[in-house]
C-alpha cells in the first residue's frame, strides 16, 4: 500500500529534463494538468503507428483493432469508475462533458424528464469552478429556472445548514464538485445526495479534483451523472468523460450530432443510435481514449488508495511546514481533514503572480490567479492567490524547496 | 484461408438461394429492424398457431451473412414453441460473442454453426444478428397479443 | 511539383505493418481516416515529454513553452488557410465545429445578427454528411427556421438552376460541403457564395474533404466558416479546426462555457472573452494542437498542389481501371473533371459488406455502407457503397491491387 | 539572475512607492480595466485641458509589473498631447510584443524602458499592458467628447 516516489518519477519523461537554467523541476501545477508517463505516450503512438484507423466504420483489419482499442479503453474506464461499458462517453474534457449534460438537458421537450421551465431550480455551490458553473447560468438563462446555490463557510466548507431551503422540491438538477480546485475541500456528498434524489433531481458530480487522486466509485456514491478531465489523471490532453446513469442516458437527448450517432437520417429529421454512441458525434478522439485507458492502468497499478494515503500525508506536512512561514495566509481547511492536495494561500501583500515568477526562477512550477473559481475568490475577498498542488511524483524534498523558494520571494520583495 | 472460415460453404449457400424470402401475409407479428452502422434492413413475418411458430418470412437487403442468417434461422425455428427458440436463439447470441473461442453446440444450432466463423470478424458480428434481433422483437410483440 | 510516393511511405510508420498474415498494407480508406507520419507522432510525444502544461494559466517556464507550442500551432493553421490567427479555434474534430457554429447561432438573441426566426431559412445539400446536415436540423427545429436544400443531379453534381429559390432574401445561412466524401464532387462555389453574400447570408463551408487534399484559401474563397479534421489531414485525432471572419467571431455567442473563455463572472452570470478564446472553454486540446501543426507543415513542405496534382492522376487512372471491370457502377463524376480522390461503387449484386471484406483478406482497407451520408443514398437508390478514397501515401500499385482484389470478389461470390 | 532582467529597480520601486495612485474627481473620462487571466483590475482617470493631459490617476489591485506600469505611464503622459501621448504608447507597446529582441527606445519610453525584460516573459506582457490599454481607452473617450 505504498509506492517509491522515485521510481514512480523516473516513469514520467518530463523530469529528466531541467528548468531555469539547469534548476531541478518541481511540478507543483497537477491541479490544472499533471504530467504524463511514457505508458501513456506509448500507448497513443502505438495506436497512430500500428493500428490507427476509424473506429466503428470500416470493414477492415485496421477499423477491427482500432474499434478493439477504443471500446478496451472504455471498458477501463468503466471498471475504474465501478460502472458499466454503456454508460462511459469519451468527451474531449471535463468542461465538455459538464456542457453536454446541460446543454442536452436544454434539448429536452415537454414530458421528457430533464426538461426544465420557470419553476424549476438548479443549485451549485459558491466553490464551483466555472465549467461546472457557467453551464447551469446558461441552461437556466435558457430555460427561466432559477439558479442557486450553497454558501461557502468561514472555515472554507460548504455550509449545509439550510439544505432544505436551496435543494427544495422544485429543484431538479444539483450540480456540484466533489473537491474544490482552489481550497482543497472535498465535499460530503451523503447529505446533499440524499436530500436531491428524495426532491427527484439527478445529482452531477464535478470529479476533476477527485478521481485522480482517489478510489471513487460511483455505483457506491449514488450519483447521477459524474464528469472527469483526461490530462489531469496522467491522462493524455483531448479526453475527458462523462459517465451517467444508463436509465437516464437513455432518456437525455443527444448534444453534439453528425455521423455514428444516430438510427436513421432523412433530409428533415434524423433518430438517434443508445448510449453511448448517441453522444459521440464525428471520428472520435481515439488515440486519446486509448491513452487514458493506459492511465488508468497505470494509475490502477499503483493503487488509489495508495496514492490518496500519499497525498495525505505529503499535505499533512506541507500544512505543517506552510503555516510556520509568517504572513502567510492558506486560503481552505488549516486542517488535514476532508481535503486534497491543493494548497492556496497569500504571502504578506505580494501578489501572487509575482510570488509564482519568483518560485518559477527556483525551477518550481505553481499556479496564481482565481484559478477558474472567480465567484469563489470574491466570497473569500481575495483576488488571487497562488496555489501548489500535489500528486503521486511529488515529495517532500519538493514542499522543502517551495518553503525555501517562498521565504526567497519574502526577502526579493522587501517583506522579511 | 481465413475467409472461408468466414463465409462457410452453407452460408454463401443461403445466401445465394435464401429460404423464406418474400412476406407472407396473415401474420401475428411484423418488425423492421435496421442497421444503422450499414443501412441495411429487414422486415420480418411472424405467424404462431397453437402455440408453435407456424411460419417467418422476411425480406430486406443486406449482405451475404445478414441474409444467409436470418434464412438458416428460418429453417430453424420454423415448427418450435417460443421457448424453444428461445433455447436456440440464446445459443446463438452467445456463439455471436465468443470471439471465436467456441465452435457452437450442433445439437441446438444445426447449420448455424456455421457462423461460429463469423464471431472472429467483430464488424460483422451485427450482420448475422439482424434478423435474430427482429425475431427476438416478432416473438416478444406476438406473445405480448396472445396474452 | 512532385514527390516520391515511395519517400512518403516511409515517413508513416504503418507501412511497416503488414495485413492478415503478412500482406502488404493497401490503405484506401482516408476519406474516413488518414494515417499519420513520424513527425505528428513524435510532435505529440514531445510536447507531453517536455513542455506539457497547462495554456494560458500557469505563471512558470512550463506553461510558457506549452503556450508558445500551442499557439505556434494556431499560427501554423491559420497560415495554412490564408487566414489570421485569432480567427482559428481548435475543436475536437469537424463534427465540433459544424456543432459550434450551428448552437451558437441558436444562443443569438434578438438584435444578434445570427438570432434566427421562423421567417428564416437555412440551406443545405442533398450530398451533405450527416455533420453538416443534422446539427442544421436541430437548429431549424429549435428556432422554427426553414430547412431547404439543393438536389442532387443524374451526373452526380448539384442541380443550380434553381439557386435563386433556394437562396431567397429570407435565407440566414447556407452549410455545403467543399468535397463530396461519397461522390467525390467538387462543388463550384462561387455561384453560391455570390448569391448567399447577395442576400446577406453566411457561408459554412465543410471543407474536410478538400483541405487535406488541395489548397485553400479561406480569404480567396470569401466563405464566412469553414470547418475540417485535423485526423483527415495526417494530423491526430481529437482535434478539428473551425475557421470564421473575424468580425463575424465578434458577433457570434460562444458555445461551450466554463474556464479560460470568460472576461469576468458572477454567481449569476459572465461576459466573455474575445474569440478565439471565447470559443475555447477548458484546457485545450494542446499536444493534438500541435500535432495538427507538424501535420500541416509535413503536407506544406510537400506540396498541397503537388498533393492535388498526385491524387488527380492517380484517380484519372483509378477511374479507367475501375470503369472498366464489367458489373462496376460508378456512384459519382465519371469523368475526371472537379471530382476528388473518393470513388464509390457496387459491384454487381454482391453487398458491399461482402467486398469490403473479401479486399481486406487481401490486405487493402476500403469503406463500405453509406459513409454518413444516408440521405444521399436514398436519392442515388443505392442502400450502401464501398469506397475507395486516395492520399499521398497511395500510388498506382494500390490501385492495381485493388482491381486485382474486386475481380476476386466477383469469382468468390460467383459473379464472373 | 534571469530574475533581475524582469524585476529591474526601477519597476521595484514604482511598486513599492506608486505614482498617481488616488483616483483625483473632475476627469474627463473614467474606466474600468480586468485581466481576465489573473484578475487583476485598474480604473483610470483621465483628466483633459486645452488639448493637453492634465492629468492621470488610478487605482487597482495587481502585480509589481502592472502597479509599476501604470505608475510610470503616469509619470510619462502627463503633460503631453494626444498625438504625443499615442507616439509613446505605441513604442511600448511594440516593446512588448518584442520578445526580448529589443531594448526600447529610451528618448521615447524613458525609464519605461525598463520594461523590456517583461517582453521575455510572455505570461507577463498583458500585466504591464493593461494600465496602458485603459489608458487607450479613456483616451478615445475623452477625445470623442471633446468633439
Ligand atoms: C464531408 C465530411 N464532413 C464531415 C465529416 C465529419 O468529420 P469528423 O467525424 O472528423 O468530425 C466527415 C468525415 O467523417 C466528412 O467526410
Ligand atoms: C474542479 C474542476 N472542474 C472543472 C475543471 C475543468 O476541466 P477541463 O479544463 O479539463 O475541462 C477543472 C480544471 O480545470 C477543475 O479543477
Amino acid at each position: 500500500m505504498s509506492f517509491s516516489v522515485a521510481d514512480v518519477r523516473k516513469d514520467f519523461p518530463i523530469f529528466e529534463r531541467t528548468i531555469r537554467d539547469g534548476k531541478r523541476l518541481v511540478y507543483l501545477d497537477s491541479g490544472a494538468t499533471s504530467q504524463k508517463p511514457w505508458v501513456v505516450i506509448n500507448a497513443e503512438s502505438a495506436f497512430y503507428s500500428k493500428h490507427n484507423a476509424a473506429v466503428h466504420r470500416g470493414a477492415h483489419q485496421l477499423a477491427e483493432e482500432a474499434t478493439d482499442a477504443y471500446e478496451g479503453a472504455r471498458a477501463i474506464v468503466a471498471e475504474f469508475l465501478g460502472a458499466k461499458d454503456n454508460e462511459i462517453i469519451f468527451t474531449k474534457n471535463a468542461t465538455e462533458s459538464l456542457n453536454l449534460v446541460a446543454y442536452a438537458m436544454g434539448n429536452a421537450e415537454a414530458g421528457n424528464r430533464f426538461a426544465l421551465s420557470a419553476s424549476d431550480s438548479i443549485v451549485v455551490t459558491e466553490m464551483e469552478h466555472h465549467a461546472n458553473l457557467i453551464p447551469w447560468q446558461q441552461l437556466a438563462k435558457r430555460t427561466g429556472a432559477q439558479l442557486k446555490w450553497f454558501k461557502v463557510n468561514e472555515d472554507s466548507r460548504l455550509d449545509l445548514s439550510n439544505i432544505e431551503q436551496v435543494i427544495t422540491a422544485n429543484t431538479k438538477i444539483v450540480a456540484i464538485t466533489h473537491q474544490s480546485n482552489v481550497l482543497g475541500t472535498i465535499i460530503p456528498l451523503e447529505a446533499i445526495i440524499k436530500r436531491a434524489h428524495d426532491v427527484g433531481a439527478v445529482v452531477v458530480l464535478d470529479a476533476c479534483q477527485s478521481v485522480p487522486h482517489m478510489s471513487v466509485n460511483v455505483t457506491e456514491l449514488d450519483v447521477d451523472f459524474l464528469a472527469f478531465s483526461g490530462h489531469k489523471a496522467v491522462g493524455p490532453t483531448g479526453v475527458g468523460v462523462l459517465w451517467g446513469k444508463s436509465e437516464l442516458l437513455r432518456e437525455l437527448p443527444p448534444f453534439l450530432t453528425g455521423g455514428s450517432m444516430v438510427r436513421a437520417v432523412t433530409m428533415e429529421s434524423a433518430t438517434w443510435a443508445d448510449a453511448p454512441q448517441k453522444f459521440e458525434a464525428g471520428v472520435p478522439n481515439m488515440a486519446q481514449a486509448v491513452g487514458l485507458g493506459a492511465a488508468l492502468k497505470y494509475l490502477s497499478n499503483i493503487g488509489m488508495d495508495a496514492i490518496a494515503q500519499h497525498e495525505r500525508s505529503l499535505t499533512g506536512y506541507a500544512l505543517e511546514k506552510l503555516l510556520k512561514i509568517p504572513g502567510l495566509r492558506l486560503v481552505g481547511p488549516q486542517d488535514n481533514v476532508a481535503r486534497g492536495a491543493a494548497l492556496s494561500f497569500t504571502i504578506n501583500d505580494i501578489h501572487p503572480h509575482d510570488v509564482g515568477q519568483y518560485v518559477d526562477s527556483q525551477g518550481i512550477a505553481v499556479r496564481t490567479g482565481h484559478h477558474c473559481a472567480w465567484p469563489l475568490a470574491k466570497v473569500m475577498n481575495i483576488p488571487a492567490t497562488t496555489r501548489a498542488s500535489f500528486y503521486l511524483y511529488n515529495d517532500e524534498h519538493d514542499v522543502d524547496a517551495l518553503v525555501e523558494a517562498l521565504l526567497g520571494a519574502q526577502k526579493y520583495f522587501g517583506k522579511s | 484461408m481465413e475467409l472461408d472460415s468466414l463465409y462457410q460453404e452453407v452460408i454463401l449457400d443461403h445466401y445465394k438461394h435464401p429460404q423464406h424470402k418474400g412476406l407472407r401475409s396473415g401474420y401475428s407479428a411484423q418488425v423492421h429492424h435496421v442497421n444503422p452502422s450499414c443501412g441495411d434492413e429487414i422486415t420480418l413475418n411472424l405467424t404462431v398457431s397453437d402455440g408453435f411458430i407456424s411460419s417467418i418470412s422476411w425480406d430486406g437487403q443486406g449482405c451475404s451473412i445478414s441474409q444467409a442468417s436470418v434464412s438458416i434461422l428460418g429453417d430453424l425455428l420454423t415448427g418450435k414453441t417460443f421457448s424453444q427458440a428461445e433455447v436456440v436463439v440464446n445459443s446463438f447470441s452467445e456463439l455471436m460473442a465468443s470471439k471465436g473461442t467456441t465452435s457452437g453446440d450442433p445439437e441446438i444450432l444445426e447449420d448455424a454453426v456455421a457462423f461460429a466463423g463469423v464471431s472472429k470478424f467483430p464488424g460483422r458480428v451485427k450482420c448475422a444478428l439482424l434478423g435474430w434481433m427482429a425475431f427476438k422483437d416478432a416473438a416478444i410483440q406476438s406473445q405480448g397479443e396472445s396474452k
